[in-house]
């Protein structure tokens, strides 16, 4: 295979894989942002991931067709967003170790999804749903010479959707006063609240939010690539994207940037196989290839990622 | 006639602590109002209360006459009560303008445009002749100007009555003394003020008024023109002070720290002490005067280890202790009361007893290949508690538990109990109440008599004056003077620590 | 005690037979090989009248380390026969065996030397090198691919067989080969499916459980937009996977639950197996290809008949490891 | 007074926490139309019924008070070690391998065994230690990226140089196993074996590391305020390095209680076996204290293995006991607000 046949095989693939970690980043990035650690974006990817299943199938037997993955999302971010309550009630009103209450929503998230689906079809695993979110190119993009074949042709639409959400999300962030008061509530509290910001008030809707972007995330999974929902669909993806987020440094465009890079290192591990000179490394190494590239961008050029100031800790009025 | 703000018979109490117990003020419009008290009077609490951060137990607050209960800073705000707090209120990494108008932003089309905010900004302070740079990042930026900013936040905010909550505490008097005249251009303006402050000579040089607590109780409000120092201060503390502390003369003997061209850079590799030479004496107490950030914090870190000296040298009893870990150059003879208990002096998870082996638990008879002995530890830690008179319930108790007074009491005997030949004392007074002040004060005195080293390190100017034999001026890294309290001025001293000339106040450390 | 577990069991008759199976992790409803082998328990349950619960029923684990209590406390709860489906239970069913003289036991897809055991495989290599065959016949494109799970002994077989198929009908056909180095990564199929077809393969055969749900979703997607891409599906028919696209050219479907059926109706009949090992090829239906065969082309499907018969004649043996297949090709060439 | 009321909340937040998930699980039953009692019923059975079922749950708990005792000897060092999982796949793999390739007394090899384990784990630990220490980087994210490098990396190397029939390594010598046929016997050929006493022993080394050892004193120092660690001569990229090591020390002999107790051998593993993840739970119902993390584990250990008699007795899913164990981290989590008051205001409450 030439070099660029090689390209055209592994950025798509890419992509494809990233669009999820891109999402479930970006819900991390939010919560963390206004100062609440969110560990739990494995549990919430994961219950997404279930209720798009669900719903997708749902979709299709009440005949919405191609519409039911799109439903199913909407009704993911719902959940999702649901789903993240537990968390903020835990570690905003009672004060709870946001890390540990985080690792209850995982815990939480395993438990009931299967337990739900055993409920709801007597078996572990939800039924095979018929409409995909299919690939396709992007109509005329994918006419332009080099990047056309590489970032518009059969590309999912989902993908596109996480890009621009991350814009989105950048522009909340950065440029309207919530994202300024998010921000300050995630540097320092104290200051918020004199300056008359409801500091609890932003951190559930932040946490909440982030939990909408987590579940769409899991439904993207699950509707552009797993097609059902078994217990092990959402396997340490949230994880990856937890990591992206850290690895990106809490900004949105940081963490888009780095899920696409695992994305690339992933596919380039699966492909490599099939490029000449990358045959004859065993597997073992391409498969720890994405891991270890991470553990060395972040001690080597990515450096020391500074964590907002305030985030773990619990904000009390007047505690010094 | 009718107040801006009258608050009634407050109380307001803390675990533990009544921190407010039926305290009155009230507060005029136009005028200059100061709020004296000692170190945890509660004054911050008061006025906490009065800014919605904190609900009083008891009490009614009145602005402009009509009864309010202000739950929460918003409710301040727009009644038109604004403060600049003791411990700044400022996001470290937004830019000036980005802190002013938080939470109440100028937007258009939905997003905050920050063009529009600066030149509000910009506009104000040029009003108030409070110069900031609005697109700097308050992290780069000196403690003056972080003060103006956060007034700026308050006028931005449209503020009739403005708190100024220990505003002097970190100012040189040149400082202090342009600060007192933007205040006195804001009463022109007709807004009113309330100063808390420890400090008489500015109750006497701006205020108009001035009410006076003590430990939480309200003791009565003069008018500064019918009073002197002296009154105030005996309704502040209750009984007659003597600011002057009582010491015989010093008897300096060999030298025990010698430091020479030494250079150290801050965490932005900034020579933050710029070839600094300085030599302390047995039986001597040597005080550093100088404004917060000419290098005092890079010195003290560079002297115990805690910070790696570029250039220079530092000798301890002519041994050369450059850079050696802090351990090494405690067991030389270093005793060291940290400027920052909290976040040095102590582990405030760890029971009081635990922290007052903190230097020494791997020594005999502490620990015995590297098991702890708990008996002898709680022995000492006992022993201690009494002798430094540390109020503690009992050895375990958590030391954050504690009140600061006390806190800093246990960091004293830990230290001065080890009887290092060279002691230094950062602001060893900070947040405490004059009995602690006196007490070490006169500990401090007492280990200059039993022959050993001591640098003081204090913002107060009164106390560097009082306790020093010798007082060296810090200005910008360098020893810029060496003068005797006796022989000097605060006047003299101020002018020293703003760099010898005056000069406009911000502009200095901007450059930093 | 033992005893009493069998008297406290519902229709009182302490010596009725009881038949059970433990699932590993995948579960009843794997659509694989723990689901047929449920399948077939059923059925004998039904044909035989036994209660659901009391005289079959299964225990899913949901890890590795509960194959042993799951299959003890049936042993304890007297059941005369328990399955153990899959080779990974291998280790768990020798030491019950060894522990429970009196219990009897079964494995499937391995092997386990105890006279207190049958062990169930099958010819997946048989089975594959039909399906081979039918990739072989029916590519235009003369390029095809395998995914396997991971890599072992057992999908050594199905790789095998398969290619030995391919280059028998198609000699000239180029074959693609790679592990995804898990049963259940569906991207890592996915993106694996995508570079074969995109290498130009144009049919895949997956022997990767929950992964090999990632090489439909790849071949459905470009199915979508056009192209002509097969799946071969694995264990059971997997026609539905492969629909609305239908993408699924034929499955090699390996009869678990036959398996299951004929050796609890000779344990019932007392005639257990023990210390056998019991293998399902061709000649007892026990792989072959899926009864939904629309897509196969007419003479793929005389191909098929006639490689059938000789593979059961012996006139040829298929290829199980990598060795035999060499040996296998080299044959070919002459 | 007040230290009684400081004690008793210690005791009282788990129990409570404990009845609570256990009160919900039991309402989610109902919704879903479960019968709770018989289910518990099933359950209690299913733990203590007979000694098979004892000897199981002893036998699962083992592991998680290592990984337990992992996790909160980090914390307690105020670190978070979410690589327990990766740590003790590595001493499963270094423990089995010294058990096969090696050939020795049982006095030595066991033991022996047991420290490759534990000095595997100790190793995968020290890495994420030193990228904190010395490069500032997050140890959650390296931890969790040292998971994924362990699963691939042991299974690659099980492939490629241990493999066995039935993908798996070869079984180790008796010489270096954990297992005990009286065990075994006195508890109906259950698998429990002598891990448990490793792990207790273990629970105690931890105790007296942290509290009665200057080694002690500095980890937690360093844990609780790293400046003044610091202005006392602590090393703080040392002691956050050696905790580290300590923490993945645990893991990794966790991962010898699968490789020589339970299995005897190591399997190629599809999955992370989720041990590691279950002790971030052991150790917070334990209040991170070691005798309470023993009673934790055999807490979930029970309530694992009972969850298989529930669901083959009462037909209820395994999984719900996950919803149960979510429920009680919740609560003790949730909790943390009035301890930290009492503590904090406790006169007397020890450090
Ligand atoms: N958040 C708090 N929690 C508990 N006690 C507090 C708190 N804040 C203040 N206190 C107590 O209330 C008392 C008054 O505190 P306050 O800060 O108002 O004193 P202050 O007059 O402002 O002292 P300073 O001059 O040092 O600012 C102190 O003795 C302190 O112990
Ligand atoms: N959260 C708290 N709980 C109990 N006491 C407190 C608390 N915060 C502060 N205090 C007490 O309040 C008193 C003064 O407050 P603090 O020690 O913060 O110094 P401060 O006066 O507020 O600041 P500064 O030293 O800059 O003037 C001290 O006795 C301190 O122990
Ligand atoms: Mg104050
Ligand atoms: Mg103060």
């Amino acid at each position: 295979m030439d070099f660029f046949q090689i390209l055209a095989l592994i950025v798509p693939a890419a992509i494809v894989s990233a669009a999820p970690l891109i999402l479930t980043g970006l819900g991390g990035v939010l919560s963390e942002r206004s100062g609440v650690v969110n560990i739990g974006l494995e549990g919430l990817m994961m219950f997404g991931a279930f209720v798009g299943a669900i719903f997708t199938h749902y979709g299709e037997q009440w005949g919405l067709g191609a519409g039911s993955p799109w439903m199913s999302f909407v009704v993911a971010i719902v959940a999702g967003a649901l789903f993240a309550v537990p968390h903020a009630v835990a570690s905003i009103s009672f004060k709870a170790d946001q890390v540990v209450s985080g690792v209850a929503l995982n815990f939480l998230a395993a438990g009931l999804s299967i337990f739900l689906t055993k409920k709801l079809f007597g078996a572990g695993q939800t039924p095979d749903i018929q409409e995909r979110i299919g690939k396709g190119d992007v109509p005329l993009l994918s006419k332009i010479p080099v990047i056309g074949d590489l970032f518009f042709s059969n590309a999912y639409s989902t993908s596109f959707v996480a890009v621009f959400l991350a814009f989105v999300v950048w522009y909340i962030i950065y440029k309207t006063p919530f994202g300024l008061r998010l921000r300050s509530v995630g540097e320092h509290p104290m200051a918020a609240d004199t300056m008359g910001i409801n500091v609890i008030k932003t951190r559930y809707i932040s946490v909440i939010m982030g939990g909408a972007f987590a579940g769409l995330g899991g439904a993207i999974y699950v509707a552009s690539i797993a097609g059902n929902f078994t217990g092990s669909t959402i396997s340490g993806q949230g994880f990856m994207a937890l990591a992206a987020m850290i690895f990106g440094k809490w900004h949105p465009l940081g963490a888009m940037g780095a899920a696409l890079f695992f994305g690339l290192a992933q596919s380039l591990s699966i492909t490599g196989e099939q490029i000449p000179l990358l045959k004859d490394i065993p597997d073992v190494y391409l498969l720890i290839l994405p891991y270890v590239l991470t553990i060395l961008a972040l001690a080597g050029f990515v450096g020391r990622a500074d964590a907002p100031k305030a985030s773990g800790q619990p904000y009390e009025k007047g505690k010094r | 006639m009718e107040y801006v703000i009258e608050m009634r018979n407050i109380r307001k109490e803390f675990p533990g602590i009544v921190a407010n117990d039926n305290v009155t003020l009230q507060v005029k419009k136009g005028e200059i109002h100061a709020l004296l008290g000692e170190n945890g009077a509660g004054k911050s609490t008061l006025m906490n209360v009065l800014f919605g951060l904190y609900q009083p137990e008891q009490g009614e607050i009145y602005v402009k006459g009509k009864p309010i209960s202000i739950t929460d800073p918003n409710v301040a705000n727009r009644l038109g009560i604004g403060m600049v707090h003791q411990h700044f209120m400022l996001v470290e990494n937004f830019t000036v303008t980005e802190n002013i108008i938080l939470g109440k932003e100028i937007t258009t089309g939905g997003r905050v445009d920050l063009k529009k905010a600066a030149k509000e900004v910009k506009a104000l302070s040029d009003r108030y002749g409070l110069s900031v740079d609005p697109n700097a990042k308050i992290e780069n930026i000196s403690v003056g100007m972080q003060q103006r900013v956060e007034i700026l936040k308050t006028l931005y905010r449209g503020a009739e009555i403005l708190i100024f909550d220990e505003p002097t505490a970190v100012l040189t008097p040149q400082e202090i003394h342009e600060l007192m005249e933007i205040m006195k251009k804001l009463v022109a303006e007709g807004k009113s003020i309330i100063l808390i402050t420890h400090k008489l000579k500015e109750i006497m040089e701006a205020c108009d008024r001035c009410t006076v607590i003590r430990r939480g109780r309200g003791i009565g409000t003069v008018d500064v023109a019918e009073t002197n120092p002296d009154k105030l201060a005996a309704m502040m503390v209750g009984r007659e002070v003597n600011f002057k502390v009582d010491k015989t003369k010093a008897s300096p003997k060999q030298t025990v720290l010698k430091i020479e061209g030494l250079v150290v850079e801050d965490a932005r590799k900034v020579p933050a002490v710029d070839g600094l030479n300085l030599e302390i004496k047995a039986g001597e107490i040597l005080g550093i005067a100088g404004v917060d950030g000419n290098g005092q914090t890079e010195l003290l870190e560079a002297i115990t280890g805690l910070r790696k000296a570029v250039k220079g040298t530092v000798e301890l009893n002519g041994k050369n202790i450059t850079n050696h870990k802090p351990r090494r150059v405690t067991e030389a003879g270093l005793g060291h009361i940290p400027q920052d208990r909290h976040k040095h002096g102590l582990v405030l998870d760890f029971s009081i007893g635990t922290n007052m082996v903190l230097q020494t638990y791997y020594q005999q008879p502490y620990s015995k290949h590297k098991i702890l002995k708990f008996p002898a530890i709680y022995d000492k830690a006992n022993q201690l508690i009494k002798e430094f008179d540390v109020r503690t319930p009992s050895e375990h108790t958590l030391a954050r538990a504690l009140s600061g007074g006390n806190q800093q009491k246990a960091i004293i005997a830990r230290e001065v109990d080890r009887s290092p030949d060279f002691l230094i004392a950062a602001q060893p007074t900070r947040g405490l109440d004059v009995g602690a002040i006196e007490f070490i004060h006169s500990k401090l005195i007492q280990e200059r008599d039993k022959g050993k080293a001591v640098l003081l390190l204090s913002f107060e100017l009164d106390e560097v004056m009082n306790v020093s034999d010798r007082i060296a001026v810090i200005y910008e890294g360098k020893i810029v003077a060496i003068v005797d309290p006796k022989e000097t001025t605060e006047q003299e001293l101020g002018l020293l620590m703003a760099g010898g000339k005056k000069q406009k106040a911000g502009d200095r450390s901007e450059s930093r | 005690g033992k005893d009493d577990g069998g008297g406290s069991n519902a229709d009182g008759k302490k010596d009725a037979f009881k038949v059970a199976m433990v699932t590993d992790t995948g579960g009843v409803d794997d659509k694989s090989f723990n689901q047929s082998a449920w399948e077939g328990l059923q059925k004998f349950g039904k044909d035989n009248d036994l209660k659901k619960g009391t005289g079959f029923k299964y225990l899913q684990s949901t890890s590795a380390s509960d194959y042993a209590p799951n299959l003890n406390s049936l042993v304890r709860e007297n059941y005369k026969l328990v399955y153990g489906i899959g080779f990974l239970m291998q280790q768990d069913i020798q030491k019950v065996a060894k522990q429970q003289p009196k219990a009897q036991l079964a494995l499937v897809d391995s092997v386990v030397p105890e006279k207190n055991v049958a062990s169930i495989t099958f010819k997946e290599h048989e089975g594959s090198f039909l399906v081979g065959l039918i990739a072989g016949m029916q590519t235009k494109s003369n390029k095809v691919g395998f995914v396997g799970g991971v890599d072992s002994e057992l999908i050594k077989k199905f790789e095998n067989g398969f290619k030995a198929g391919v280059k028998t009908a198609n000699p000239k056909a180029e074959i693609f080969v790679q592990y995804a180095g898990d049963f259940n990564k569906a991207e890592k199929g996915q993106a694996i499916a995508n570079t074969f077809y995109g290498k130009g393969a144009d049919i895949i055969y997956h022997a990767a459980g929950g992964t090999g749900k990632g090489v439909f979703t790849e071949a459905k997607n470009r199915s979508k937009n056009g192209e002509k891409v097969w799946v071969i599906g694995v264990d059971r028919d997997q026609h539905e996977e492969g629909m609305p696209e239908d993408v699924t050219l034929t499955s090699m479907v390996k009869r678990v639950d036959k398996a299951v059926e004929e050796v609890s109706k000779q344990t019932m009949d007392g005639k257990f197996p023990g210390g056998k090992t019991v293998e399902f090829g061709l000649d007892e239906d026990g792989v072959g290809i899926a009864p939904h065969k629309d897509n196969v082309s007419k003479d793929a499907l005389a191909k098929v008949d006639e490689y059938k018969k000789k593979i059961q004649n012996g006139d040829i043996t298929v290829p199980k490891t990598d060795k035999e297949y060499k040996t296998f090709e080299s044959n070919m060439k002459k | 007074m007040n230290l009684v009321k400081g004690r008793l909340f210690h005791i009282l937040v788990p129990v409570v926490s404990v009845l609570l998930g256990l009160l919900i699980g039991g309402i989610i039953m109902l919704v879903s139309n479960y019968n709770p009692v018989s289910a518990y019923a099933a359950l209690i059975d299913g733990i203590f019924g007979n000694g098979y079922n004892l000897g199981e749950t002893i036998r699962a708990a083992s592991p998680l008070i290592l990984s337990g005792l992992a996790v909160a000897f980090a914390f307690r060092t105020g670190l978070f070690n979410i690589g327990v999982e990766g740590q003790l796949l590595v001493g499963w793999l270094a423990s089995v391998y010294v058990g096969i390739h090696f050939d020795l007394p049982k006095v030595i090899h066991l033991p022996f065994a047991i420290l490759a384990g534990a000095a595997a784990g100790a190793l995968w630990g020290v890495i994420p230690g030193i990228l904190k220490a010395k490069f500032k980087v997050h140890e959650v994210i390296t931890t969790i990226m040292m998971n994924y490098i362990a699963l691939y990396a042991t299974n690659g190397i099980i492939r490629a140089y241990m493999l066995a029939p039935g993908e798996r390594t070869k079984d180790i010598k008796e010489s270096a196993s954990l297992a005990s046929p009286w065990l075994q016997q006195i508890t109906e050929f259950s698998r429990l074996h002598y891990g448990i006493v490793v792990a207790i022993l273990a629970a105690v080394i931890m105790w007296f590391i942290l509290w009665k050892t200057t080694t002690g004193y500095e980890l937690r120092a360093v844990g609780f305020n790293q400046h003044a660690s610091q202005y006392a001569g602590i090393n703080v990229s040392k002691n956050i390095v050696l905790a580290m090591a300590i923490s993945g020390a645990f893991a990794g002999a966790a991962g010898t209680m699968e490789g020589l107790g339970t299995y005897q051998y190591m399997t190629i593993n599809n999955a992370f076996t989720g041990v590691g993840f279950d002790g971030i739970a052991v150790s917070l119902l334990g209040a991170n204290g070691s005798v309470g993390i023993i009673i934790a584990a055999l807490l979930f250990g029970g309530l694992k293995i009972g969850s298989l008699t529930m669901q083959s007795a009462a037909g209820v899913p395994t999984e719900l006991v996950g919803i149960v164990i979510a429920l009680i981290i919740f609560f003790v989590a949730s909790s943390y607000l009035i301890r930290w008051l009492t503590n904090r205001f406790t006169k007397g409450g020890k450090i």
